[in-house]
Order: structure tokens, then sequence, then C-alpha cells
């Protein structure tokens, strides 16, 4: 399904906070100094008019601590020791994503969900399921966008129900789902589309396109043997200037990696997943001490390997959307493009 | 029963527990409100402790050593008492009460002051409530 | 939804000491709930998540045999927070077992061949499961021979059911140890000596290989030399995990992860993968 | 592109170039011109070649320092007055040897906080120019100018050690220190809240961190084999971003520093989300200096504050 209307930019506060009765809403809100996506309670809350946030908004489908169970080790309670499922999440649209980062959340459906029910990861699953995600397209891509690398663009549309396209004054609505179409239906705001705002929607996308760098190419490395990228010399001295910090690994729409703990006070206490990093040293250490990947090397070769060869090994894509946040947050300028230039030679 | 504070105290083996030994044999009287952890010395105090306790519920702290001078192990307490000073001075600034955490010198043979400690400490804690701050919530 | 990260309680039914430094235990362990034993259907060589609350969960091989019924069988060693609580546990007490995860050891292949089992020290936990399987459909396998050393004789798991092995002709045992004492009589020497000598024929036959990794160093040199290819030596792989089911992203080696895609995997397959175990 | 500081840049690929050349070092630890605006990326030359696109500009802020720990190759670093503190330490903590360093310092005016520009631009994509004591900003069609002064890092606007501390050759000469006028400034600020302005200060400034340890791993300081917040037995702090485990860990990794810090804000340029730890580190200085009379990494010699006493410390607040 596809139909296109238009909303003036003025209406959106209302149309969030209308929405905020029947649902979370999540959109880029400002922290400080930060863009960030996290839930408004009133529509006027959410910024649109920005460059996209400093984090990818997955957070909001993989919470970057998440609780999964709960227990009680009272020996006086019927069910001590036991774990209890937490209750399922609310529904929820998340707004102003960028198409970069929607097609992230298609990349973290292929992990969370990888067929059979032993293999699917309930608390993503069905929070994906109560999600709507509702885009913004980009008018002026940075420099360090490379999304049309792997197929995507600035006006893509995989991964979205809803796709904003900013023509000055209001935004062109193109609703691409059904649940696009529920979120909308009955709501104010919206209206038939005019054609000049069609036609200027499109030569923004025309514009937009063009300025994306074509960025970096792939196409070698699903050909190369994993040992023959392993081994390859070139992580003798990408890695010499990487710090082993997270800031790649959590600003990323599609790093996916988890720790589980269990965090009591006396005899109440949840389990819960946390974000870990493959940057860390502790992510592979043994309880004996012995650590297969014990070097800064190893464990750097190990995020570009995954990212751009076992993934696609995998799953027949690269995780990456080439939304840029690595390069723009490094703080020691570890630039994924060089990167994957040396692994694709 | 109204709320009673929790205080941890972390007392060197040679001076300050040896006070409470004292007190206690001589059977004076002090509040119960005190947990104490014996520690060889209160240069072993490490500041990570202090936290952990908060973060584990206690609602004071008291950290008691030799006197400067009186040490057993010659300069442990000269050396704890720099790093008490920062770190305490790092915990008023972000925003921890005053009477929360607390440090004191009590002597093998200073029984006595050991009950007054531990009274003081207890009222001065029982002034400012339970500790909220750093005490951890996980559910 | 099926949740597959909820453990299934289970009450602890006996703790045995295996080792003489007690560093081992073996934990029996019967589920709570019927459907629960029904639903936990595995195969020699797959593990599961055992569960604490309030601790965490440590990936454990199975060391019953499915034939084996009504209760599971975990070795333990004790070494972080987890094993660690476990080890001070009671018969009683009640945990949580998540599984059975993982790929175990081909066992329909296995069928009809010869099978060489080599396994050190307390990696022997899944061996002991195929052992004890093999043994329970014992006209399904040809040959059955096991090397099996320790570093010292009080340090050898499962000393009962060893003896029992011992009185059968069906089955070629061979216990070893680093060091031996007064009381011990069996050989006395490293598991890769002890295989050049028993010699294992490769024809029509498969190698299970689990032990620490200077042992396996040293024994697949010995298994080559004497005609083994890659294809039919079968190891065990142990890493870091969380999920257990090839999400939470630590356990991998290169493409494949040890929870999902392993932890058991051929030789042959191994020498294509980086050495990150 | 940045802009660049063509005459130190010059100097420095001279100075590395021979030093490669004439085998004094294995590699030169230095700077080369960034992939993206307002950074420019560490790189470690090993040859002449290599030397050649070594660089120098406002956006050198990486405390190289950061790479020394452990290594045992001969190596010359570029170092401005902070990281040739930072690296007195590594030395007074036995991380690296003095013999195997060659250190070329360089007198420094000040580092650009891109932070700063990006907020002052609206955007991340900008063009600078420097004019003496004024700098262009261009960025997405609009240009404006400021002061230099105004868009330096915090840490660098209040400096007081510019010139490094210790070095085996300099390039150029020393600059005049700037008597660090404010370098307690972020401090004051806080020390003038009430106890509960405080915390809630706090409370809120850590409720974006998503603890991915950037500040510390970007700290030449934090060299530990195992971080305490890594440590599982006991657990000191936890690993989700509740705000007491945060908090917990932003204590530690400051307090870890108290007498050690040379305010070189590593952490704060590191933070990808604009946390500025330095309020707490810079606290911990202040009273390092105001209680002990000490400054970190200023003589090869000085004992550490934290591994000495005098018997007069104060000690006002013990019972």
């Amino acid at each position: 399904m596809m139909k296109e209307m238009v909303i003036d930019k003025k209406d959106i506060a209302g149309l969030l906070t209308e929405l905020t009765g029947e649902m979370t809403v999540i959109a880029p809100v400002r922290k400080g100094d930060n863009l960030l996506f996290g839930p408004v309670s009133d529509g006027s809350e959410a910024a649109l008019d920005s460059v996209n946030t400093r984090l990818a908004p997955k957070d909001a489908l993989f919470p970057q601590c998440e609780k999964m169970m709960t227990f009680t080790t009272d020996r006086q309670a019927e069910d001590a020791h036991t774990m209890q499922d937490v209750s399922e999440p609310d529904k929820q649209v998340i707004f102003g994503v960028r198409p970069c980062d929607a097609a992230g959340f298609l990349i973290l459906d292929k992990v969370f969900n990888q067929g059979g029910a032993e293999y699917e990861d309930t608390y993503y699953l069905r929070r994906r399921e109560k999600t709507t995600v509702v885009g913004l397209g980009c008018n002026k891509p940075l420099s360090t966008c490379f999304c049309a690398s792997f197929g995507g663009s600035p006006f893509g549309t995989d991964g979205l129900d809803i796709l904003l396209t900013d023509v000055g004054d209001k935004y062109v609505v193109t609703v691409l789902t059904d649940k696009g179409e529920a979120r909308l239906k009955g709501k104010s705001g919206p209206s038939e589309a005019d054609p000049t705002s069609i036609e200027k929607a499109g030569q923004i996308k025309e514009s937009a396109v063009k300025s994306v760098k074509a960025g970096i190419a792939t196409d070698k490395i699903k050909g190369k043997a994993t040992m023959e990228l392993f081994d390859d010399p070139c992580w003798d001295t990408l890695y010499e200037t990487c710090m082993n910090c997270g800031v790649c690994t959590y600003s990323c729409p599609t790093c996916h990696c988890f720790d589980i703990q269990d965090e009591a006070i006396d005899t109440e206490g949840v389990r819960m997943r946390n974000w870990d990093s493959c940057m860390f040293s502790l992510f592979t250490r043994h309880g004996s001490g012995h650590n297969p990947r014990p070097t800064k090397k190893d464990r750097f070769r190990q995020r570009f390997l995954h990212k751009f060869k076992y993934f696609q090994d995998n799953f027949d894509t690269v995780a990456c959307v080439g939304c840029g946040r690595c390069i723009r947050l490094c703080p020691v300028n570890i630039d994924v493009r060089q990167v994957v230039e040396e692994m694709n030679r | 029963m109204a709320w009673q504070p929790k205080i941890v105290a972390f007392l060197c083996n040679w001076c300050s527990y040896a006070g409470a030994d004292l007190a206690g044999v001589s059977r004076m009287q002090y509040p119960p409100n005190v947990r104490v952890i014996r520690i060889p010395c209160s240069g072993r105090m490490n500041p990570k402790f202090i936290l952990s306790a908060l973060k584990n519920g206690a609602d004071g702290i008291l950290i008691s050593g030799c006197h400067p001078g009186d040490r057993h192990y010659l300069s442990g307490n000269y050396f704890a008492r720099r790093k008490f000073a920062l770190f305490r001075s790092l915990l008023d600034y972000m925003g921890i009460e005053d009477g929360r955490v607390h440090f004191s010198w009590v002597s093998a043979a200073e029984g006595e002051r050991f009950a007054e400690v531990i009274s003081e400490v207890t009222e001065a804690v029982r002034a400012i409530g339970p500790s909220r701050r750093l005490n951890k919530k996980v559910i | 939804m099926n949740n597959p990260y909820i453990p299934k309680p289970v009450r602890i039914e006996e703790i045995i000491t295996e080792t003489e430094d007690r560093s081992l235990k073996t934990f029996r362990l019967a589920f709570l709930n019927k459907e629960d034993e029904q639903a936990f259907s595995y195969v020699p060589g797959q593990f599961a998540e055992l569960s604490i609350a309030g601790k965490g969960e440590i990936p454990i091989g199975i060391a019953s045999s499915p034939t084996e019924e009504g209760y599971l069988l975990f070795t333990v060693n004790k070494v972080g927070i987890v094993t660690s609580h476990l080890h001070n546990m009671s018969a009683g007490e009640i945990m949580g077992v998540r599984g059975p995860l993982g790929k175990p050891y081909p066992i329909n292949e296995l069928k009809g061949k010869n099978v060489v089992i080599i396994g050190g020290g307390f990696a022997f936990t899944t061996l002991r499961s195929t052992i004890a399987y093999m043994l329970a459909n014992r006209s399904e396998f040809g040959k059955i021979t096991v090397i099996y050393g320790a570093r010292t004789p009080g340090m050898l798991l499962y000393k009962e059911q060893l003896k029992e092995w011992e009185a059968r002709n069906d089955i070629d045992l061979n216990v070893t140890v680093d060091k031996g004492d007064e009381s011990w009589s069996g050989k006395v020497g490293f598991v890769p000596t002890v295989t050049k000598e028993v010699a294992p024929s490769a024809e029509d036959a498969y190698a299970l290989v689990c032990g620490p990794p200077i042992m396996i160093k040293f024994t697949q040199p010995v298994l080559i030399k004497l005609g083994w290819t890659p294809e039919t030596i079968i190891m065990s792989l142990e890493n870091r995990m969380k999920c257990g089911i090839g999400i939470c992203g630590r356990c991998n080696v290169g493409p494949k992860y040890t929870c999902k895609d392993g932890p058991v995997f051929t030789l042959a397959e191994l020498n294509e993968l980086p050495k990150e175990y | 592109m940045n802009h660049r500081d063509t005459e130190n840049t010059e100097k420095i690929k001279k100075i590395a170039g021979r030093l490669l050349a004439e085998k004094r070092v294995d590699a030169v630890i230095g700077f080369r011109p960034g992939t993206v605006s307002l950074i420019s990326a560490p790189t470690v030359a090993r040859t002449e070649e290599e030397a050649a696109g070594l660089h120098w500009d406002r956006f050198c802020g990486v405390n190289l320092a950061n790479y020394l720990p452990k290594r045992e190759d001969k190596i010359a670093i570029v170092a401005k007055g902070c990281d040739s503190r930072s690296i007195v330490g590594l030395v007074a903590e036995n991380q690296i040897k003095r013999e195997n360093l060659y250190i070329i310092g360089i007198p420094c005016t000040g580092m650009i906080d891109r932070a700063k520009v990006i907020s002052l631009a609206e955007s991340p994509e900008v063009e600078l120019t420097e004019n003496g004591e004024e700098v262009t900003i261009k960025a997405d069609g609009k240009q404006s100018t400021v002061a230099l002064s105004d868009i330096l890092q915090d840490n660098c606007q209040g400096c007081l050690h510019r010139n490094p501390a210790v070095f085996d050759e300099l390039v150029g000469k020393k600059v005049e220190e700037a008597g660090g006028s404010d370098i307690n400034a972020a401090v004051a600020k806080v020390e003038a809240m009430s106890q509960d302005e405080r915390w809630n200060h706090f409370d809120q400034m850590f409720s974006t961190c998503i603890r991915c340890y950037a500040c510390r791993n970007a700290c030449p300081l934090c060299y530990c084999e195992q971080c305490f917040a890594d440590d599982s037995q006991p657990q000191w702090c936890g690993k989700s971003t509740n705000p007491v485990d945060v908090k917990i860990f932003h204590i530690f990794r400051a307090y870890h520093c108290a007498g050690r810090c040379t305010d070189c804000g590593a952490c704060v340029r590191a933070c990808p989300v604009g946390i500025n730890v330095r309020e707490l580190t810079g606290k911990l200085e202040k009273e390092v200096r105001e209680l002990f009379g000490c400054e970190a990494g200023m003589s090869l010699e000085a004992i550490p504050p934290l591994g000495v006493y005098l018997e007069k410390d104060p000690q006002e607040f013990i019972k």
C-alpha cells in the first residue's frame, strides 16, 4: 500500500500529543547538548528539524538495559528461585527515524529472529510487533553518510511504516503500511496531498539522493575466505590507535551484543540484559581467565569482520547501514570507510 | 517500629576494634545501630567499601583507625588520611549529605571514646534520615 | 510465545563431590514439572544454561545421557560467581535449567562406526554422556575405545562408573593419569602418549576429542599420523556465553557461534576458522 | 577541512623523519589529518614516508600518552604540555621506560573544542579559518566569526602549563604561560550550589551516560589490567545504566585519577554524549593542589601526592 498526504509542520506536535494518548511515543528530544531518541509526553518536545540523533534509535527496540525476568529468593514464597517473565511491553511509535536507522531495524530483525522457536528473541520480537516506525527523509545528508553503499537512500522506505518528507512548512506523509495507516486514522492534521508539495518532495529527494557519496564497496569481502581476511596484515596497523571504548558499538544502529546479569537487593531481584561490546576485553574472557580475544587487535578485527564478513556469511548482508555515527563519534577518528576499503582490496 | 539507621563501621584491628572491645567488656552503653567490619589497618580502607555499603543499604559509614603517631603499621593511617580527605570532599561535592560518612581516630585504650563516637555518629545519621542518594534500587 | 530465555525450575536431587580437591561436583537435577522434562529432549554433546536466581547463568555440558531417564547430570568446575555458589548449595534446593542448547555429537553418523573417545580432565562430561548413550544402545555402534586422562587418580571423574565400564568387555577403556600414587595400578602418562600406544585405527571410525587445549594440541598430530582425517575428528569447544542461542554475540569463532553452530565441530571445520576459543 | 598549522606541521615532519632515518626510534606517535572536520587522527609513523604524512593543527586534542603503557619499542611521541605531564606520570608509575622515549614537545596555545563549534555552527560539517585571535566558522552556507578563546576546550582555557614539562626536543619556541585564570571555573560553578542542587546537577548530568567507557579508555592514566568497573567478585558497580551504578563508576574513575590527572581533557573530548566528567576530575585536581600543594606530572623526581604524607596534613574532618 502507498498513500500520500500532507501535514503542516505546526500540526505535528498536536498529532504526537494525540498519539501519546494511545501509546508510547518515542521521538528525537533535546537532552542538554544532545539530540537523542526518548519518550515524549507532549508532542512539542519532539525536535525534528535537526540532523540525525547522537545515538541510534535501536534503544527503543532493544533497550540498553532491559528487565527480562523477576525472581524472589524468599524461602517463604511459593515460587522462590523460579524466574517470572516480565509483562508485555506497551505499543509504541518511533517518530522521526532516519531511513538508515530504519534499515538498521531490519538488520536487528534478522539477528533477533533466526527461525525456529528456540532462536526467537521474545523480548525484541514482542516489542517489535507493537512498534510503528515513522521515518523522516534526509534533505541534507552529511559527508559521513554512506547509506547508498548498501542499497539505502536518504529517502529509503525499508523498515518504515510512514515516511515524512520535509518540504518547507509542511511534510509530505507517505503511508507505506497498514500499521502506518492505522496510526493516522481519525487524526486531525494529515490532509489530502497537494500536487505542489508532491512535486517539491520529488525534487528534494532527487537532490538528496545525488548528494550521498557512493561510499564504500564490500563486494569482494564475501568471496574471501574467513582466514584470508583474518590473517590480513592490514589489522596490524589499523587497530593501533583504537582505544577499545564502546562508542562505535553503542552508537551503532546494528550492533546488538548484550550481557545478561542478575541484580538483587535482599531477596528480590531481576535478570536483565545490558548492551555489551566486542571492544571490551571482558566480553569474551572465560571464568578461568583465558581470553580468546586478548588483545586490542583481536577485538578491533572482530568488530569489522563481524559487520562486513561474518554477518554477510550468515545473513547475506553487511551489518552496517552507513549512518556515519561511528565516524563522527570515534574519539580517535577511526573511519569505518577506510577500514572496509582495506578489507575489500 | 520507627526507622533505625543502619551504620557500617570499618574499624582497624589494632586500635579502634580493640577500643570497641574495651567498650564492650567495660559494659559501656552505646546505640546498637552499628555493624562492625574489621580491617587490618585504616590504610586498608578502600573508598570502594564506602560506596558499596551505601549502595547496599547502609545509612551511615564510620571509618576509624589508630591516632596518627599511635599507629600499628607506622604510616598506614597517614596515607589513609590523604585518601580520606580527597574522597570525603568528592562525596560532599557530589551532593552526599554531611553526616553520612564519618572518620575518627580511636585507640585501644579509648573504650569510652568509642562509645561516644558511636553515639555521635548514630545521632548524626538519624538526624539526616535514611540514605537514598547512593542506595541502589533494582526493581 | 515461547520465551527461550526462561529457565525451567529443577530441584537438586544429589550432589556428588567428584575430585579430591573438591573443585568438581556433579549435580543430579530433576525437573519440577513433568512437561518441562518431556520438552527437554537432548542428544549427547549438547549443553544447558544452569541458572541460579540472583547469581546468573552458566553454560555447562550435559553429562547424563538421554537414556538415563528422570534426571540430568551436570559436572561443574568451581571458577566464578555462579559455579562457586552452586558448589555451596545443597540437595533439595531449587534452581533453573535452560536448554538443551547447541549442536550435539553426530550420533546418527556414528552409528555403525567404530568410535574412539579421547578426553582429558573435566572436559570428560559430555563424553560420559556419549559413552553412556552408546552402551545403552550398544548394538548400534562398532568398537568403542575410550582414552581418558586426569592429572592424578584423585582428579578422575565418575570413578564408580569407570569401574563399571572397566568390567565390561564391549568397551576398551584406557584410563591414564599424569602422575600416579601408591594406590594407582593403571596407566601413567599423558593422553597423547597413551593415544599413540593404543593406536586406534582410523578405519571406519570417528574420534571424539575433548580436553584442555594442551591435550588437544598434542593429540591431534598423533591421530593425523595414525591416518585420521580432520573430517573424522570431532571436537567440542568452550567459549564465554550468555544467551546460548546465537544472539548475544560473544562466543563466535569466525562466523560460527559456539552456542548455536557448535559446541561440536569437526577438526576440518575448525581448520577453516580463527583460533578464537 | 581543518585549518592546518603549517609551520609546526613541517617541523614535526622533519623531526620525525630524521628520528626514523637515524633509527633513533622505531616509531613516531603523532597525528595525521582527520577524515572529518574538527578532529585530527592519532597515527603511528614507522617510515620516513609515513612521517611525511604527519600533521598539526588545533584539533590534535587526543592525549597520545594513552598509547604508551607497556610498550617495549623505542618511541618518539608528539606531546603538548598536558600530554608531557601524563608521560611523566606513566614513567613514574613504571608503565614506560624514559629511555625508550623521545619526547617531541610542542608548546600549545589550546585545542579547539569540537562540541562548542558544532553547537555554534549548528552543523558538524564546518570549515574553520584562524586569523590571529579570531576564527571564522563556515557551515551550511553561513559564516560567522568568534574569538578563538571562546571555542577552546575548557581545560585549555584555564591551562596552567602550556609548555611541555619534560621533552627531548621542542617544536618551535616556548609560549607564554597564560596563567590559567579560571582553571577551576567549572568546579567553582558546582561548588557554589547547595548540596541538593549539586546532587541534582550530577544526577542530571550522568543520566545520559551510556557506559561506553570512552572517558576511561581515552585517559592515559587508565591502564589497569582489569578495571574496578569490570570486577565481578565483588562487583563494585553493576553493568546497567542504573543511576547509582553510573555514579559509582564515575566517582571511582575520577577518584582513581586523584593526584595523577593532568587535566588534559581527554575524558570530556571522548564522551559521545557530552558529559563534562572534568567537573569531577577537576575537583580532585583542585583539592590535591590546595590540600597537598601538588600538581601531577611536573617532574620526573616528584613522588605522587598519594604516595607520600606530611604529619601536618589536614585532618579536621576526622573526629
